[in-house]
């Protein structure tokens, strides 16, 4: 019988489902189980009846992304055991290295490898969308690395500087 | 009379030119970039011509393309939307040198009113009241900086040609005031092509209202009331409505003369937008004039009842405006969300990506202008402008009301979209007073975010769950690596699978 | 205050109530028999109750079923929609013993209007002008053929309980008066558990104009105007439009205080129709009140900008009517068309079936009210309306070619529809010079067919053959005998694949 | 290379479809030939580019039938070897064998065996969603068989009575 886990918003929870007569399906979530009559009514729709009370839920797939949308909760689900890496979001990370949030081109590069930077101070300037997102040193520190040139396309998540922190 | 209109733009709001066209029985065709070949506006058009590769600057801003696919077509007119070259006063000259009518005002007036510095002049001299700002348009970094001084911080820097938040910084300190100016001039220059900016004092905490008017080659036009478009994030409106709450009829009848008295003054013809701020007391002061259909005019359509566009294209066309003054009160209310591909939990920064699946939901007071379709691949090239809602209720508290349910009932999987964010924005206390200044989305809505995993309803995990096994494949938890095989595919999936070759 | 709705309909009906119950906070519980179960309004619905298997007379007519289900939800209030319970008075009642509140007006209201003989008394003495016709309701066939021969042929056979062209048969010829009364009775019978039939004078060549009316529990009552329904098909509405190209603004006044005169005459409430036949020289004579909302409403509502199923259920919260008769001018021109599951080349028969795919174009000034979906199994239990298409435009000649853009994009694959022939309606030159009177599609289109395979596009031909080509599967015409196996599968087959059982 | 047949109302044309490059398809239909760039923007949607001219198609399948639908024509397409019988309307047929135009109940049968009738009468009575259908005699006769009885079921195209024509 169908049993994994599902992870939305950094929440990991185990579900089982257990399939009945005529679309019914016991399903358990970590440790509560419920009785839901379902039918798929398109490739995006699932209609679900629990005892009397109806949902009707839009789902799909991309590759190990998956979607569900319930009275306006837009989620992207995860089967954890398949997501591997990528998974963290844009942005100045803690351990100094900066990543692009959005795909796109490299429009400035404001430093070189060994420069000393402020909390703050930008780095890189990424352009999308005609709209500039400057990525700033999220901490004082040298310029450990650059890995990216101006005029360059970048993808989400692409480390383009790495930034170690002042020592003492 | 015009036969064949071509669309120089992309996107929804080409989508909504070309339907009024078809409506009129006007011949269309659309011009596309690459990466827009499956876009709906190629596909609702009669005729669609490839005008370049992705960037803006190679494709829709390609005047020598534009005009050549006019003239291989046979277009008699072109319509350019909003953005790209709608206000471009040379292109609209070099429609006229090539004998295709522009659908929009005369070149000239055009150039004026695009140029926010003798735009400010006119409006002067025409009696309408303005915002303390530079006298003119400025080049180097160092003369803003010296300009925005005399003025008094905070101010706003922007963009001299175009608009919409591009190339628009807000300084509030002076150490700012040179790296800010460069972004700016940096930013104008990529979308307008002209890094020449403009320096104003910043009001605080004012309203966006602007006017709409229509005005017809025959020296008549007419005001079709205001629109509130004071929620913005980035500069950038993201939900407008009408009637504003703070505009009686009583200033609306100001306001709609002030802008009719610009438009008499510099000879207006077609559609056109005089933007206000208005300040906590309700002075209002001329900002720009937009010599262009909006983004948000469906809100005016739908309270006065008026096809804005089919009325760009009639005047276009030498028609006489038959709309009466009286006639345009409006009736009830109307609110306009924009679906932008973008992460209002993260900057609103775009999100550029495939669109998995969308829903649209239909019914009364509901209109879609959208764009969206279900395979849709959102690239970082252009504005990330997916789709309008707009709703049209009797009263302010029912448009709130149905926008929230046409929210919750709109799905758009696999880029970010403000769709929650807005459903949020229009449950705020704050918004429901009808206390929408500018500032709002920074003062209430600043550290959004769409709720924990533990505030789902466990309807969510469990049509996820129940999802993943009605798609059949492998179902234990010891199937990881094995990716998605054996699942029932997405159309878009199958599509790829069979787009290339036919065998 | 109404906190929860039973919504005892289904279709599209029920989707436009229960998207109104949605915006206005109320909790929803949709009915429904067993082939309903995947409709759109059980997934839209809070809560869904099946009520019983596909007759109606064993589900959506069981008043029993539908009282125990209200109350086991705890539903305060029902709404009925039109058809089905919508006009028994006796349910009205049982709502009321069941603590219920019922959507509509009071069962004594409901019960004089309903039965047309006691519906006519009373018109007749509120001064509102009447058809000559039989005294009372007839169950007998030959006293129906006396009273025909004493009003004089032709004679229109109906139904006394309900309406919608169930039951109603017109008589020329002496000869088929005994089988066409049997018929009306036996039909009346079915579709109304009453087979009393009322018999008056045909009038030739009429039109069918009626006014909408909206009357509160406190004595206030205003109407919305007319709408002109005389394109008809079996003696049922397929296209409406307002304003009526007959009725000027004197004349619209003059039947809205009719029919206000009739509203107070007998103490009604909720939304509720007039129905009047006009004759050639602009006489009118009252016909029937409609004691329930319309499957035509929306037109009304796209020219006055009133939400009418949100006032019905205001009216039942006992709120008093805020709306100004002077306020309710229309504005522009809406015209709805009914897409039902028939086929116009062959007398309009239904044509159940599933529904393989469906398209319903957006924009501005479109309106769907509908129940369908790509999917749908349309059952031959239920009249088989799919949905309406409400367009709303500047005047007659824009919304008729809006309405004729949308019938060009709209697609429904699986079962017959007139989305053709009303296309070919609209562009006929009577119904485009208003010459539209109940016997337009007798006269005008009566040997309709969609044209001969050699006026299709080539296109057409080739979009077929690409489309079996990029569907995949073997290619040539040899594979004869072989299904369609390998082809790329239509999602409702792989739904059906996975439907039952998830391993 | 794929070449098959298609019918469309009653009309059988012959095509060749030959894939090039990105794309683009050589589509022959009888003798005439015309290039095309064709992509399926969806299960149900192709986007023809014919040079300039834009047509947007919308197609579906459903067992042997397939469904096309361009600038407001939609078809019911076949390929016709395939499509094996079931293919003819419903109604009164020539040679005498009374047909359900749509599926429903018999609400009533006015005839028996042996019974002579004259054309134009109702033999029975078929209701489909509260809507009456009269099923008449094609020409004067003898009813030669009765294939249905009061209350029964009926699918499309069922033969519920025969009429055999009067001799002479």
């Amino acid at each position: 019988m169908p049993e994994f886990e599902l992870s939305i918003r950094g929440v990991t929870r185990r579900v089982r489902v257990e399939a009945g007569e005529g679309g019914r399906y016991q399903v358990t979530l970590d440790d509560r189980t419920c009785e839901v009559e379902a039918r798929r009514t398109g490739m995006h729709a699932i209609s679900m009846l629990f005892d009397e009370r109806s949902v009707d839920a839009r789902v799909a797939r991309d590759g190990d992304r998956r979607f569900v949308a319930v009275d306006g909760h837009t989620c992207t689900v995860t089967l954890p055991e398949r997501s591997a890496g990528a998974a963290a979001g844009g942005g100045a990370v803690g351990d100094g290295r900066i990543t692009t949030p959005m795909p796109g081109k490299v429009v400035a590069v404001k430093v070189a490898a060994g420069d000393s930077v402020a909390e703050g101070d930008t780095l890189v300037i990424v352009e999308a969308m005609k709209m500039e997102h400057d990525l700033r040193a999220p901490f004082d520190g040298k310029v450990a690395a650059v890995h990216c040139q101006e005029g360059a396309a970048v993808q989400f998540g692409d480390v383009v500087a790495e930034v170690a922190p002042t020592e003492g | 009379m015009i036969r064949k209109v071509l669309v120089a733009n992309r996107g929804e709001i080409a989508v909504r030119i070309l339907r009024a066209c078809r409506e009129m029985g006007i011949a269309t065709v659309a011009v596309y970039s690459e990466p827009d070949r499956d876009s709906l506006p190629v596909r609702l058009a009669d005729e669609a011509v490839c005008v370049g590769p992705a960037p803006a600057l190679e494709s829709y801003l390609r005047i020598d393309a534009i005009l050549d696919a006019a003239r291989s077509t046979g277009a008699d007119a072109i319509h350019p939307g909003y953005g790209f070259l709608s206000e471009n006063a040379e292109f609209a000259e070099r429609c006229a040198e090539a004998g295709i009518r522009f659908v929009g005002p005369k070149p000239e007036v055009m150039r004026s009113m695009g140029l926010k510095v003798e735009a400010r002049d006119i409006a002067r001299a025409a009696g309408v009241p303005l915002v303390p700002g530079s006298a003119g348009a400025i080049a180097e970094a160092d003369a803003i900086r010296e300009e925005a001084l005399r003025i008094g911080l905070p101010v706003l820097i922007k963009a001299s040609a175009g608009g919409g938040g591009k190339g628009m910084r807000v300084v509030r300190e002076e150490k700012d005031l040179v790296g800010a100016a460069e972004a700016a001039r940096r930013e104008a220059q990529a979308a307008f092509g002209n890094p020449a900016v403009f320096v104003e004092k910043f009001v605080e905490r004012p309203r966006h209202v602007e006017i709409q008017v229509l005005a017809d080659e025959h020296g008549n036009a007419v005001h079709l009331g205001e629109r509130e478009c004071s929620i913005q994030r980035r500069h950038q409106k993201i939900l407008e409505e009408t009637p504003s709450p703070v505009v009686s009829p009583e200033m609306r009848e100001r306001m709609g003369t002030a802008a009719l008295d610009l438009v008499h003054k510099v000879g207006y013809t077609s559609a056109g937008t005089v933007e206000f701020l208005v300040d906590a007391d309700g002075s209002f002061y001329f900002l720009e004039m937009n010599t262009r259909i909006q983004v948000e005019h469906p809100i005016s359509e739908a309270v006065t009842g008026v096809d804005l566009v089919q009325w760009q294209l009639r005047i276009a066309n030498g028609e006489k405006l038959t709309l009466r003054q009286e006639d345009l009160t409006p009736r009830g209310h109307a609110i306009e969300c924009r679906i932008y591909a973008e992460d209002p939990a993260n900057g609103f920064l775009p999100s550029p990506g495939r669109v998995v699946h969308a829903f649209e939901p239909n019914g009364p007071g509901i209109r879609h202008d959208s764009a969206l379709w279900s395979g849709l691949q959102v690239t970082p090239d252009y504005d990330p402008i997916l789709s309008k809602i707009v709703v049209h209720a009797e009263d302010r508290e029912r448009a709130i009301a149905k926008m929230r349910a046409v929210l919750a009932e709109t799905v758009v999987f696999g880029v970010e979209t403000p769709i929650r964010f807005l459903f949020d924005v229009l449950a705020h206390p704050s918004f429901v007073s009808g206390d929408t200044t500018t500032d709002f989305i920074d003062r209430h809505m600043k550290d959004w975010t769409p709720g924990g995993a533990d505030e789902l309803p466990d309807a969510v995990w469990i049509a996820a769950a129940l999802d993943r096994v009605l798609r059949g494949g492998e179902s234990g938890s010891a199937a990881a690596g094995e990716g998605a095989s054996g699942e029932l595919p997405e159309p878009w999936e199958t599509i790829g699978r069979f787009e290339i070759g036919g065998r």
